[in-house]
């Protein structure tokens, strides 16, 4: 369930285009069913009245959106920044990505997202979804109506939801949250105390269901290259599909290292691969030896911070003991 | 070394938290206690016998009772060594092993004077509440 | 290739001035150690991309070492403390992922370290070469 | 396809003892791209070098591949025979074949094999090597020295004596520095001022070299051969080329009561004051902050009294840009803020000094003319204290000391101890210390005099505590060596103050983008082989910014400062080294990550507008590599995510070849 509704948020864009503070809104959009919305850019009041949307399906992180759509045109764009897109946001700032000017930020709390592909996952013929406190009622063209618990169908990365404070906004809808104690890395350690064999199988069987389809590329915040290595024909590495059983780990592997550091955990990779691999469970891992090798750092947390991997200090641990410390058994 | 007893030595390091390598033998410890005439070994002896291992001597001496814990070594000492903790490491491993004080606490008031500093009497307690 | 016994396949990067040259110097002190170390020069650990290690093990090699200047003698300043944030990083990911720890190494050794390199990379392909072949991270399509 | 020629070298036995030179060659013709292959006895012969310029001619080679002894070894002389014969000489590689092959490996069989594939690795690079060309920059013939003390001077001198114009930037009026202030000088006991005031005079008469005293340095721009300095020349209400440094305007200063910083405080100046009599430039400074005209507009008898017309109350800080082709920073040190060792009791009595404060109370142009009285009472001290490594070698108490040994103070407190027992035979003088350290040419010898014919007592312990008491200096310190504890009553303490880099120092180095080690004093190039540069190209070390010294050691390290300088100045052109990165602007995203890892500062942004596909054009901000400054270590190709940043000679998809051809 949504603290702010719809309506707050589209008064709000409205007022902005109005008093002349922004010139677009970069915002979600409904598509066929409610739990099927797409991130779209809003010309003017009539759109916005008319397709304008916000409910527990808008999961989408905005953040990336602002590189190309600032590049496009000088005019202002609003953007809606839930707490997690908030640090995305600080963190392409960090690498000079967009122009800042550019922008104009709301900050809207979030209550946790559903995820639409999940839901479809669990429930056959979905027509309509409506969210009514802390119970989800699922329309279906066969089954009837079926409730769920909000919880139950709350996507992954929100149950493990690392902040609900805002890090970056001009405005703010609502209360803002705080930082939250969250149990992100409970899995990861659960890896970690797994024999390498039984950590062999496990990302093998995982990771063989890659189909290379670069959807968590393509929506990651951090992987906003011009050119990604993997298209560089001077890279070496380049290639379109995986052609065997190693690429696809090389892909993810190098993929984890470009953005360690970097990468934000929002969970977009996870979210939209279509292969349902967990794929934040690499950067996860990253950042919880990035923490524990080198104190915590949270990307994206502050504008212009210099991430630990671009940084050093003369009394690191050796990369041995790293490996030792990275089974939890500092 | 006959004397040297380095289980001993290894608890008392351990209890203390102290490291007796990182001193550089300039002697401000000494040369800042208050109770220096007092004592058979004076703070930079602690230090360099604790690192030799001659735990069983500071065991042995009364020493480790003159020690104030005033703690002005601590504080003054340029390498972070902790004189006083070792004092009171090598009080405590006595304590422990004879399972008794040096005084007990009835004999106490009798030897009270006035001219006490009232320091004395806050590390007596602390002393006595371990 | 007939062998009776297990070779293994091991590709080191070494700095140019500091462990490059202290290969050199187990050379002209004539300290053995087994043919199947190829070392690849590089101007600083620094330069050495994790992709260049995965490519290694994707094509067959069974061990990656790495070799730089001791922390604090880079002869860049910084570079081999950059290396070491970042292969501790990617030791441990690869670790994560099943990979044997065993099979990568960062070591420093200076130009005057002849016999430590040679000590180094007969330990290495010794460990290396007791876990066996490396199935884990090879592509099969690229191997004879 | 490339045209690759390989030659195989035998280097007598000591490769074709456990090398089958024939079969490597033989192998090699049939590695793609290779036109050529033979062996010869030595290649780094003269017929050996010919035979290859011949080969190049004949099979029109484009890439050089040489199987032989480490690149570290003969690189060099087989890119000289390349560019001979006409190739560009980077497209040659080597494969070691002797130190990394023949030498390790005993059996022929295997020692053949692994010369194979590190030819097959070789050929795979070269295949992919592209011809560079060093690139080339003017050198501006001109140095700056920044700080005026005498690292600063020897520096300016040894530069201006080889030809070249030199600036020195001094932030106070007068250069001189700490050496200025200090009275006589170890080993030796000449006067320091005899031995520094004619090289000052000397820099002022030098036509090549030109003083900015009363500056700062506030911006640098460039790189080696071509720095852009901003100097902030701060208004000093004097016009400096018609002031005469007569004085007349100090004597009718109404405003007295100054603390002289000259002497440390210890007495006062007038608001328009000459530093000392031997300053130069000699000319008198305005204190802004002291002046009345200046700060109410009363007064300007300093103005009424000045015969050159020499005072102008509306002068402002101006700002000079210069360009230089190399920079020296001599910044210089500090004695620590001794207000925070409460046991010594600093702040309490005003006859608890540091060594510096006893230099001008000792020196006959200081605050007592000369006779060492204490600054309470301005009596005879009998009974002198001296405490050694006061914050020095201190770890526990980072807020306070440092963890380092200052160097110095050993000597120069021998040195204190020693005058006064000459000068005043019944005063008593303590010394406690931790160690003696005189290593030094005759540092030792002068130590033992002020023990032997001095007496000058040292003893083996530190103070614990000092206690002002009735006009007397309660000293409590440990004797360790007689296992006691000393009460000692002193008439004056004087402590041995660890020094600290000069505090402009942080900032000149983040404008330098010089690197500096936890304690802000400059790193060193290499702390053995290249002791005065600093890793940034063009900007050197001299004096104490380094690291403490004393004065023949700042005096050396000053002048191999300026043999580098000259080194560099005799140059018309610089040729870089061609192994650079270079960035990709189409690919660059401009996030920074390159410029953050640079060791050097060789990254620098710019927005680039780009023409689109569709005929617009879009501003990106790319990363942009200087050639002249980048030493080609390769950190930023790793950290750049896009693979935008690549090494020239040492390119990614060169080395994967390698890694390829080892695998196969």
């Amino acid at each position: 369930m949504q603290e702010v509704t719809r309506d707050a948020l589209l008064n709000k864009a409205l007022e902005l285009l109005k008093n002349g503070t922004v010139d677009r809104v970069l915002g979600y959009r409904v598509g066929e069913f409610s739990y099927d919305v797409t991130p779209a850019v809003f010309e003017n009041e009539d759109a916005l009245k008319k397709d304008f949307c916000w409910n527990s399906f808008c999961g989408a992180n905005f953040s990336k959106y602002l590189i190309s759509e600032t590049a496009k045109t000088e005019k202002k764009l609003l953007v809606f920044l839930k707490p997690c897109d908030s640090y995305s946001f600080n963190q392409l700032l960090t690498e000079h990505r967009f122009d800042r000017e550019k922008v104009y930020a709301v900050g809207v709390p979030c209550g946790g997202m559903l995820s639409g592909k999940d839901l479809r996952e669990k429930v056959e013929s979905v027509s309509d979804v409506s969210v009514n406190g802390d119970k989800v009622t699922v329309k279906t063209l066969f089954d009837g109506d079926l409730e769920f618990d909000f919880e139950t169908l709350l996507s992954d990365r929100c149950k493990n939801c690392k902040s609900k404070k805002h890090v970056a906004y001009d405005e703010l809808l609502g209360e803002d949250g705080e930082v939250l104690d969250s149990h992100r890395f409970d899995e990861v350690e659960r890896l970690e105390q797994m024999t390498p064999d039984e950590r062999f199988a496990f990302w093998q069987g995982e990771l063989s269901r890659c189909i290379r389809c670069n959807a968590c590329r393509d929506v990651c915040p951090a992987c906003t290259c011009e050119k990604c290595v993997f298209d560089n024909p001077n890279s070496g590495v380049q290639n379109k599909a995986a052609a065997d059983s190693f690429e696809e780990k090389m892909f993810h592997i190098i993929r984890a290292f470009h953005v360690a550091g970097r990468c934000t955990d929002c969970g977009e990779c996870s979210r939209v691969c279509p292969q349902h691999i967990p794929l934040h469970l690499l950067n996860r891992k990253f950042i919880k030896d990035i923490n524990s090798f080198y104190g915590d750092y949270q990307a994206g947390a502050e504008v212009g911070s210099r991430a630990p991997i671009v940084n050093y200090t003369t009394d690191d641990p050796e990369p041995s003991e790293a490996v030792e410390r990275g089974h939890g058994n500092a | 070394m006959s004397q040297k007893n380095d289980r001993a030595k290894e608890q008392i390091l351990k209890m203390s938290g102290v490291n007796p390598l990182k001193c550089m033998r300039c002697g401000k410890c000494s040369g800042t206690c208050p109770s220096y005439d007092e004592m058979e070994y004076h703070p930079h002896q602690f230090v360099y016998m604790v690192e030799t291992g001659e735990i069983d001597k500071l065991m042995q001496s009364p020493s480790i009772y003159k020690c104030l814990s005033c703690f002005a070594c601590v504080d003054r000492c340029p390498r972070g060594v902790e004189p006083a903790k070792l004092v009171e490491a090598v009080r405590l491993t006595v304590i422990r092993q004879k399972g008794m004080n040096h005084m007990t606490a009835d004999s106490i008031p009798a030897l009270l004077d006035d001219d006490l500093p009232q320091q004395a009497i806050v590390s007596a307690m602390r002393k006595y509440s371990k | 290739m007939q062998v009776n016994e297990y070779k293994p396949l091991i590709v080191a990067f070494c700095c140019n001035w500091c462990s490059y040259a202290g290969a050199d110097l187990a050379g002209n002190n004539r300290l053995n150690y087994p043919a199947d170390v190829k070392i690849i020069r590089v101007p600083c650990s620094c330069r050495v991309n994790p992709m260049f290690i995965l490519r290694a093990f994707q094509r067959g090699a069974d061990g990656v070492i790495l070799c730089g200047c001791h922390p604090g003698d880079c002869h860049y300043t910084s570079g081999n403390y950059y290396t070491r944030r970042r292969m501790a990083l990617l030791f441990s990911m690869l670790d994560y992922l099943g990979i044997e720890k065993e099979r990568t190494r960062v070591e420093w050794v200076s130009a005057a370290e002849g016999a430590k390199f040679a000590a180094t990379m007969n330990d290495f392909v010794e460990t290396v070469a007791a876990l066996g072949e490396n199935k884990r991270l090879e592509d099969l399509r690229c191997k004879k | 396809m490339k045209r690759i020629g390989v030659f195989v070298c035998h280097c007598g036995t000591n490769i074709a003892g456990t090398v089958d030179v024939k079969a490597v060659a033989e192998a090699m013709k049939h590695e793609p791209g290779v036109v050529f292959s033979t062996d010869y006895q030595y290649m780094c012969s003269q017929a050996g070098q010919e035979m290859i310029k011949a080969a190049v001619k004949e099979h029109r080679l484009d890439g050089i591949v040489v199987c032989s002894c480490s690149p570290r070894m003969h690189e060099a002389t087989f890119r000289k025979t390349a560019a001979a014969a006409g190739l560009n000489s980077y497209m040659v590689e080597i494969a070691n074949i002797r130190e990394q092959c023949s030498w390790v490996h005993k059996e022929m069989p295997i020692g053949t094999e692994k010369a194979i594939i590190l030819a097959k690795a070789a050929v795979a690079k070269v295949s992919l090597n592209a011809p560079l060309t060093p690139g080339e920059s003017p050198v501006t013939k001109r140095a700056l020295v920044i700080g005026g003390g005498i690292a600063g001077i020897q520096t300016a001198l040894d530069i201006a004596d080889a030809g070249f114009p030199v600036d020195i930037v001094e932030t106070k009026p007068t250069i001189g520095g700490k050496m200025a202030q200090l009275d006589k000088t170890f080993p030796t006991l000449d006067c320091a001022a005899c031995i520094l005031t004619p090289k000052m005079v000397d820099v002022a008469q030098n036509e090549k070299i030109r003083i900015f005293s009363y500056s700062e340095v506030t911006d640098v721009k460039g790189f080696v051969g071509n720095f852009d300095v901003t100097i902030k020349r701060k208004a000093r209400y004097v016009n400096e080329t018609l002031c005469t440094g007569c004085g007349a305007c100090t004597e009718k200063c109404p405003m007295k009561k100054v603390p002289n910083e000259f002497n440390l405080g210890m007495d006062n100046r007038h608001a328009v004051y000459i530093p000392f009599a031997q300053a130069v430039p000699k000319v008198a400074t305005i204190d802004p902050n002291h002046c009345l005209m200046l700060k109410s507009g009363k007064c300007g008898l300093c103005s009424k009294v000045c015969g050159a017309g020499a005072i102008d109350y509306k002068a402002k800080d101006e700002f000079l840009e210069e360009r230089y082709g190399a920079i020296v920073v001599a910044t210089g040190f500090n004695p620590i803020s001794m207000e925070k060792f409460d046991e010594f009791a600093y702040a309490q009595s005003k006859d608890v000094i540091t060594s510096l404060e006893l230099e001008r109370l000792m020196n006959a142009a200081g605050p007592t003319g000369g006779t060492l009285l204490r600054p309470s009472d301005h009596q005879h001290p009998h009974t002198i204290v001296f405490v050694q490594c006061v914050g020095s070698r201190c770890e526990a108490c980072a807020e306070k000391g440092k963890e380092y040994c200052s160097k110095i103070c050993c000597m120069y407190t021998a040195k204190h101890a020693m005058l006064i027992r000459d000068k005043y035979p019944d005063t008593d003088v303590y010394v406690f210390y931790i160690d003696v350290r005189t290593p030094g040419k005759n540092f030792d010898e002068f130590y033992r005099r002020a023990v032997e014919e001095y007496g000058v007592h040292y003893i083996k312990g530190m103070v614990g505590k000092v206690t002002p008491e009735n006009g007397v200096l309660k000293v409590q310190g440990s004797d360790l060596i007689d296992n006691r504890q000393l009460h000692i009553d002193a008439d004056l303490v004087v402590l041995a103050a660890a020094i600290e880099p000069d505090k402009s120092a942080r900032p000149l180095a983040t404008m330098l983008t010089a690197s500096m080690d936890t304690n802000d004093f400059f790193t060193e190039a290499h702390p053995k082989l290249r002791p005065v540069e600093s890793p940034t190209a063009g900007v050197f070390l001299s004096g104490t910014c380094q690291g403490p010294k004393d004065i023949p050691e700042t005096v050396s390290q000053a002048g191999a400062a300026a043999s580098k300088v000259i080194g560099l100045l005799c140059k018309d052109k610089l040729l870089g080294n061609p192994c650079v990165a270079h960035s990709d602007e189409m690919m660059c995203n401009g996030c920074s990550t390159c410029e953050k890892v640079c060791p050097y500062g060789a990254i620098t942004y710019e927005d680039k507008e780009f023409r689109m596909p569709d005929r617009t054009t879009k501003v990106r901000r790319v990363a942009k590599v200087n050639e002249a400054v980048c030493q080609g270590c390769g950190a930023c190709t790793v950290a750049c995510m896009s693979g935008a940043m690549d090494l020239k000679g040492f390119m990614n998809k060169q080395i994967m070849a390698e890694v390829d051809a080892i695998c196969k």
